[in-house]
């Protein structure tokens, strides 16, 4: 009995706090502050359409570079965690192979979901998405082949390969921004031009820290998924 | 009203029954693979035909709404079919008054060629 | 009340009953399954709430590769227990 | 009543939902399930902050004049927070469930009640 009491008090206590925020929150009708500046001078500042790009990418850039960076031990961690044991034979149970139309249709479906998700990443300063939801989406095309065909297994010197080098590549685009730009502007994306606004070469390093990120997500997702996949067959 | 407003809209009230069937079916058939069926086929042409009479009223879209109609072609079947070969696999049983199982007259043939 | 407002009210009853269902279910696959549900309508009031970004970003982490890592890790747990019985 | 109050009533009601799950929820899996659902709340209701109604998504395309951005788009801040906390939230999920994997090779238990090596 006890042992709900306490729950059930704590879940009372943080309904009524929530009450508080809920009751005292007025809908606002225009933008203030931080966020006025970044709308009002986001597309003649940075050259970049999708402003919440322009945020994640060069207004609020370190903290992407931190959260890649989270994203990455996280990824280490779990590798680290559930290292792969010697490989028992023959556990008993036989993993039924999947069938012609299966295999065929997510062969098919692959290389259209991978170029879907390149494709989100470079766009991402025009229309909406970028590089988190990229590489998601390639991370989703390894999650395909995975469950479809059980004898699937992802080229890890690739995956390791790409992963560091788009890592190593995002740090040193922002330290160009230090040497070209002088110092305040670490991750400044105006060190290539803008360019017209609205066209794909546009908005400085935007495209390409994007395609580093959608990079680097993506293996380290499918990095992980395969490391949680492990070896059950 | 243009005449090709007309005809999507004829084309999406045609998917849009198919899709209606679909839910009924879904609902009303005996057994899993029957209602998988339904809700298979049904919508896969019923959701074509809703997204060709958008593409036909605003024919500005049409190149996207290829592409999205190449996909539900390629996905939603598959999808379907690896779920009813699964649920077979897991021995979940047929209507009564079904008359065959290719499935598995094909399996015990394979076994015994094994 | 506007449509608008209706659609938002019934998306929230559902999300709200399917974390409820999510909590109370025994079986485990059932309850991953219903946070998925919560996922996806979540992903769908993002994009009624004018956030496309958000929205594809939880329709294929939060919906898709968030299940499929939860559906491993009970794969994982029962694998073990099926071989030490 | 406005959208912002209802997607507000609906966070705040799946993060008491997540907390009570996470409380009260014996095996570990479900506890990281109900964390999962208060994830999702909090960042409904961060989104619903930066909502104002009758005004289009921060994509400044041809909808948009460039001049009146300010009044005619939603908040992008707590959009772009989210965003990253949504990718952050898989990766701290997949670690947990990898803890709770490895207590399982231990103990082949996943009962929270089974391990209390810590309690005194």
């Amino acid at each position: 009995m006890i042992k709900r009491l306490i729950p059930l008090l704590l879940v009372i206590s943080l309904f009524f706090i929530l009450l508080k925020v809920a009751t005292n929150v007025a809908p606002n009708y225009d933008l203030t502050g931080v966020a006025k500046t970044y709308a009002e001078q986001g597309a003649s500042d940075l050259g970049a359409m999708n402003l919440v790009t322009a945020i994640v990418v060069t207004y609020r850039g370190l903290d992407t570079l931190g959260e890649v960076t989270v994203l990455f031990m996280a990824g280490t961690g779990i590798a680290l965690l559930l290292r792969r044991k010697k490989k028992k034979n023959d556990s008993g149970i036989k993993n039924r192979a999947a069938s012609e139309i299966l295999k065929t249709g997510s062969k098919l479906l692959v290389p259209i979901i991978t170029m879907f998700g390149a494709y989100i990443f470079i766009n991402g300063h025009l229309s909406p998405g970028g590089g988190f939801q990229g590489g998601a989406a390639i991370a989703s095309a390894v999650m395909l082949m995975f469950l479809a065909d059980s004898s699937f297994k992802i080229n890890h010197k690739v995956f390791v390969l790409i992963e560091s080098f788009s890592g190593i590549f995002y740090v040193l685009i922002g330290v160009l921004g230090l040497v070209i730009l002088g110092a305040d502007n670490f991750l400044d994306n105006r060190i290539l031009p803008l360019g017209t606004f609205g066209t794909i070469l546009s908005a400085g390093t935007i495209p390409l820290i994007y395609t580093l990120v959608g990079l680097k997500v993506g293996t380290e997702l499918a990095s992980i998924l395969d490391n949680m996949k492990g070896e059950l067959e | 009203m243009e005449w090709y407003r007309i005809l999507g809209s004829i084309i999406t009230l045609i998917g849009s029954i198919f899709l209606f069937l679909g839910a009924l079916g879904v609902f009303r058939m005996p057994d899993l693979y029957n209602r998988m069926q339904a809700g298979t086929k049904a919508t896969t042409l019923g959701t074509i035909l809703t997204l060709l009479g958008i593409g036909i009223c605003h024919y500005e879209w049409i190149g996207q709404i290829l592409v999205i109609i190449m996909f539900i072609a390629l996905t939603n079947p598959i999808s379907s079919h690896a779920l009813a070969r699964a649920a077979h696999f897991k021995g979940i049983p047929l209507t009564k008054g079904s008359v065959a199982d290719k499935l598995k007259e094909k399996e015990s043939t394979e076994v015994e060629v094994d | 009340m506007e449509l608008q407002q209706g659609i938002f009210i019934l998306m929230g009853l559902a999300m709200i009953i399917a974390a409820v269902l999510a909590m109370h279910v025994k079986d485990l696959i059932s309850s991953i399954i219903a946070v998925g549900v919560v996922s996806l309508f979540a992903s769908i009031l993002y994009l009624l709430m004018q956030a496309p970004d958000v929205a594809m970003t939880e329709a294929a982490i939060g919906a898709g590769l968030s299940t499929l890592i939860f559906l491993y890790a009970l794969h994982k747990t029962k694998d073990v227990e099926e071989e030490n019985d | 009543m406005n959208i912002t109050t209802i997607v507000h009533i609906t966070g705040f009601a799946l993060i008491l939902i997540g907390f009570w799950g996470m409380l009260t929820q014996k095996n570990m899996i479900k506890i990281i399930l109900g964390l999962a659902i208060v994830e999702t709340g909090v960042q409904l209701v961060m989104v619903a902050f930066g909502f104002i109604d009758g005004r289009t998504a921060p994509i400044l395309d041809s909808a948009v004049e460039l001049s009146k951005a300010s009044s005619l788009i939603v908040d992008p801040v707590p959009q772009a927070l989210v965003l990253t906390a949504i990718v952050i939230g898989v990766a701290v999920n997949a670690l947990m469930l990898t803890f709770v994997i490895r207590l399982y090779q231990q103990k082949k238990s996943l009962s929270i009640n089974d391990y209390k090596d810590l309690k005194w």
